[in-house]
């Protein structure tokens, strides 16, 4: 019961999916579509799960008044706060309007909190790509030297000042223009990379559906193999 | 940017002020970890859970499972859903989702199994055919170009090299780089073959091809960087520009 | 190399600097070019050139459809370069179609609208010369579905109105009934499903901007598949100039992404810079370790 | 086509393809379990996780793991918590603390069966708690907020990085550096690739992340599988290379047959024959 039908119903479900594709006749036909809003289903399940995990963690450290509780009260509050806020519509005209419309609590806190903090996290990368840039990218190697070499073209070339610079090129060796030189460098040898990236990726992925579907891989299940 | 505060309600500039506020104290983290962004920290990922939860539940729970299931229910909420026949299937995936949430009962939790199991199936049988199709099959089809062109002004090609007539031998070096590139490159991710020998020598070659790559996308992605941090700069402006 | 016995050597001094000395540096690049108002001249490339070609081969009246596929968080990059080509859109007197496939797209669509049509362009008549159509759900099945059917999915503009209403939507029969498609987008959905799911089905011409990350991978349909693109900031710049070149009246209002890449330019040098010091450092470290150990 | 028929016949060229593959993948794992032998690469980032664990042991800190920013629908998810499997499985050995935030509650729950079956195959069941394994939120950078906070304040001796990444990989990488962790990665994402590359000790690229469940394991049917990938970019080159040859001929020779030729050999690779 506890490996065997995970087993099988990881079989049926992927299988049937994969003959979906060849297989226009119903049930197969909407097979795809309607798995798909099951799975959204599950993953809005998992959303309560996931909820119910981080009161659970959280709340422990409050009530053992670890070190650092007050910030587990913190994220406890904002939480139930924001629940609270879009569960019930709050400020919301009646209960047949959008969630996150206008003037409602829950868009309010998106506004003042959420939204500003997402893109400032986001913004940090700036600095940490320069660090990055300092301490990471180095000629250590060959390959090392050709990704600094592809890098800084593509940093020069995208920028009003890499123009000026190579503007000066007479027309038979124009394609030496920095613009050009870093249009060339994407359409070809980077074309080439994504692609060899790309269908060995395709592989991996069917390899691992296929380990998953004739139920070779296990290892997600806690399954040691017996 | 200074004068947008001109006009602005009081709950506008309450929003204003608390992003700012925010986002400095993120900022922070910069110099070290601090009581700033650590409260910053706790109340994002509160929040967010919280958000993630509310959207799931208003955008997919209520009109896909309840509004599937017992149209009728919604009435008062989606009444444009509400006239629409029962779906029993819809049962599947609720009863999935219990099973789901069993996880919260150590006694009963080895039942979440089942529903993973779907998660599991679903996953291996959609990536199966969609990475099938598109990326494998795909871009074998976009490889196979030719490896010498002829005429002039051959599109494809940025460097537009090439005579009057005959060879095109911009787009011929172009086509070339592009097939031996994308041999190699799969070369190099042969695993039941040491690098070794001409093997070792192909994949040489497509590790270089994959580094031009990863520099290509280092290039861009620092551009796409700055130009957000340049943003978040621009919006404290209007911070302080209101300020003043 | 001869330094003095008391000093430390340059490649130690080097691997010390702390990090937060580098975020100093990069707040600076990007802070102090903000401040002065530094701008560089921007040149078009030829990418972003023919987008502005081909828009601006458009006879009056040409229906033009723009898809705002971004959010607010790449808007920075996205927005000057769709405020951009709408002005230019309807400065060729086309008529235009607003629309998104992102949730978090219509206050983009709105922000456009009062930045670029109420702006420069106050006699334009809603429902004659411009349209919001609003956001559609569905992601690439949406594009998907209104290369088949424009008005079965737009059954409404997006305050509710019926679109049968709007003179400028009789015979919109599916986006083939577009002259071109601009989109702009910042990643899953946009442009390449739009050109997978529309333009290359349908015939319809296509031009695209893209936020930099996005750009690498959309170089593969350029030309053939895709008229023109406009990458990250830069591109917003390029095609900021090549529209003020010819249409000076925009001023100000049209150089957002131009004054944006000064700081830009600043920022990406300082990048450069410090890969350049990282490499010194590291070949300077190099060969004291190999004087060291011979 | 009618609706109703029980075969697509514009998806045929595909079955075939998809038959190839796959009678490919089968016949190399039932050879590999009827015993003929199968040499393996190494895979430098895979060797250095063990080199890892062994670390944080020796320092007496943590490891974190990171599985990614996707739900259990990502294939690279699965193969991420595949990975967590062989490394907690050391981490048991060596009695090391492991740490895994997850930013899916499908992935916590995964993840928790992974560890579980690991410490008990490793004999020490002891030492599992559910609590090493937890749900921080759906939040792309709430979870990055939070994962830099455990960084800092928890210092681990080694991150691994296992599943699909995205913006947040280059702060990961830095701050788990700032801490002087030393740092494993992998991921499909194209795009991050030249991060994790330039600021973790170790990357895996692309494919080579599937490979690894099967490398950790040893387990023959696994070490087949990977044979199968081989077989499966065989097929890819050969193909490649018999289209650019055909292209190539009818270029030079600009013969009609040859052009028929070449768009019916293309025609094979069309998404809908």
């Amino acid at each position: 019961m506890k490996t065997q039908v995970p087993i099988l119903i990881t079989m049926i479900v992927g299988a049937s999916l994969v003959l979906a594709m060849f297989v226009p006749h119903s049930p197969f036909r909407t097979l795809d579509e309607h798995f798909s809003v099951w799975f959204d289903i599950l993953a809005c399940f998992a959303f309560v799960l996931g909820g119910g995990n981080l009161l659970k963690v959280h709340l422990r450290k409050v009530s053992a008044r670890g070190k650092d509780w007050a910030y587990s009260a913190v994220t406890v509050a904002s939480f139930l706060v924001m629940l609270v806020a879009g569960l019930f519509k709050l400020g919301a005209p009646s209960w047949d309007t959008d969630f996150i419309g206008d003037g409602t609590w829950f868009k309010a806190i998106y506004d003042a909190t959420f939204a500003p903090l997402q893109a400032t996290m986001f913004s940090l990368l700036a600095f940490f790509v320069a660090s990055a840039s300092f301490r990471a990218f180095r000629a250590k190697t060959r390959e090392a030297t050709l990704l600094l070499v592809a890098a800084s073209i593509i940093l020069v070339g995208r920028t009003p000042l890499g123009d000026t610079l190579t503007a000066w090129l007479p027309r038979p060796l124009e394609f030496l223009r920095i613009a050009n030189l870093s249009n060339w460098l994407l359409s070809v040898p980077n074309l080439a990379g994504q692609r060899a990236i790309m269908v060995g990726i395709a592989l991996g992925v069917i390899s691992t559906s296929l380990k998953l579907i004739l139920g070779i891989e296990r290892s997600h299940l806690g399954g040691v193999r017996e | 940017m200074s004068g947008a505060m001109s006009g602005a309600t009081l709950a506008d500039s309450m929003i204003l002020w608390v992003g700012a506020l925010l986002t400095l104290a993120i900022f922070s983290f910069l110099y070290r970890d601090n009581p700033f962004y650590k409260f910053a920290e706790h109340l994002f990922v509160g929040m967010s859970a919280a958000y993630w939860m509310v959207t799931g539940i208003w955008s997919t729970i209520v009109p896909n499972l309840f509004g599937r299931l017992y149209p009728p229910s919604l009435r008062a909420i989606l009444p444009a859903v509400a006239e629409g026949t029962p779906n029993l299937w819809y049962a599947v995936p609720l009863v999935l989702g219990l099973l789901l949430l069993a996880r919260l009962v150590d006694r009963i939790a080895w039942l979440s199994r089942w529903a993973m199991a779907f998660v599991i199936g679903f996953a291996a049988g959609t990536n199966f055919t969609r990475y099938l199709q598109s990326d494998f099959v795909g871009q074998i089809k976009s490889t196979i170009v030719p490896l010498v062109v002829l005429g002039t002004g051959a599109a494809g090609t940025a460097d537009g090299g090439g005579g009057a007539s005959g060879l095109d031998l911009g787009a011929t070096i172009s086509n070339i780089v592009i097939v031996v590139g994308t041999l190699t490159g799969l070369v190099y991710f042969f695993f039941s073959k040491e690098h070794t020998g001409a093997t070792g020598k192909a994949a040489r070659v497509g590790i270089w091809v994959l580094m031009v790559t990863f520099g290509a996308a280092f290039g861009y992605t620092v551009m796409a960087r700055v130009s957000l941090l340049i943003g978040r700069f621009a919006f404290l402006g209007q911070w302080l520009g209101g300020m003043f | 190399m001869p330094a003095p016995r008391t000093r430390e050597p340059l490649h130690c001094t080097l691997a010390r600097i702390d990090r937060r000395v580098i975020f100093a540096a990069m707040t600076l690049a990007v802070a102090l070019p903000m401040l002065f108002h530094l701008e560089f001249p921007v040149h078009p490339s030829p990418i972003v050139t023919r987008i502005f070609e081909k828009i601006e081969s458009l006879p009056p009246g040409a229906r033009v459809l723009f898809s705002f596929d971004y959010g607010p968080s790449t808007a920075p990059e996205n927005q000057p370069m769709a405020e951009a080509a709408l002005r230019h859109a309807l400065a060729r007197g086309c008529r235009v179609y607003l629309m998104t496939i992102w949730a978090t797209g219509p206050p983009q669509v709105v922000r456009a609208i009062d930045n670029a049509v109420k702006t420069d362009f106050v006699d334009r008549v809603y429902g004659r010369d411009y349209i919001c159509l609003g956001f559609k759900a569905g992601d690439q099945g949406a594009i998907n579905a209104l290369a088949a059917d424009f008005k079965g999915m737009f059954t409404t503009d997006a305050n509710g109105a019926d679109i049968e209403s709007f003179e400028m939507m009789r015979g919109i029969e599916s986006t083939k009934s577009f002259d071109l498609i601009v989109a702009i987008g910042a990643g899953l959905p946009g442009v390449k499903e739009w050109i997978q799911f529309a333009a290359d089905p349908g015939n319809v011409p296509i031009v695209a901007g893209t936020t930099a990350v996005e750009a690498p991978l959309l170089y593969p349909y350029y030309p053939r598949q895709l008229i023109g693109l406009m990458g990250g900031l830069q591109g917003a710049a390029e095609y900021e100039a090549a529209l003020l070149a010819k249409y000076p009246q925009f001023g100000e209002r049209s150089a957002r992404a131009i004054r944006m890449m000064g700081p830009q330019t600043v920022a990406h040098l300082l990048i450069l810079a410090l890969v350049v010091i990282g490499n010194v450092a590291f070949v300077l470290e190099r060969r004291a370790q190999k004087r060291a150990t011979r | 086509m009618t609706p109703d028929a029980w075969f697509n016949p514009a998806k045929s060229n595909l079955f075939v393809i998809a038959a190839i593959l796959v009678a490919g993948f089968v016949w190399s794992i039932q050879r590999a379990r009827a015993g003929a032998p199968i040499k393996i690469r190494r895979i430098a980032g895979l060797d250095a996780i063990e080199e890892a664990v062994g670390r944080a042991t020796e320092m007496g800190r943590a490891v974190l793991f990171v599985p990614g920013m996707r739900d259990m629908d990502n294939v690279q998810t699965i193969a991420g918590v595949t990975i967590l499997g062989g490394v907690a499985r050391k981490t048991a050995e060596y009695d090391t603390r492991l740490i895994v935030p997850t930013s899916r509650s499908l992935v916590m729950s995964t993840a928790r069966e992974a560890v579980r079956g690991a410490y008990l195959a490793a004999g020490r069941p002891d030492l599992y708690s559910d609590e090493m394994i937890y749900y921080v939120t759906d939040e792309q950078f709430g979870y990055v907020a939070h994962l830099d906070g455990v960084m800092v304040r928890q210092r681990p001796a080694a991150c691994i990085y296992m599943g699909p990444f995205f913006a947040e990989s280059l702060i990961l990488a830095e701050t788990g550096n700032s801490v002087g962790a030393i740092q494993v990665a992998g991921t499909a994402q194209p795009q991050q690739l030249p991060f994790f590359v330039a600021a973790c000790d170790y990357t895996l690229i692309g494919e080579e992340i599937f490979a690894a469940s099967a490398y950790l394991s040893r387990d023959p049917a696994m070490v087949g599988s990977l044979r199968g990938q081989d077989f499966g970019k065989l097929v890819a080159m050969g193909a490649i290379a018999a289209g650019v040859l055909i292209e190539t001929l009818r270029v030079v020779t600009g013969s009609v047959a040859l052009a028929s030729l070449s768009e019916r050999f293309l025609r094979l690779f069309a998404l809908n024959f």
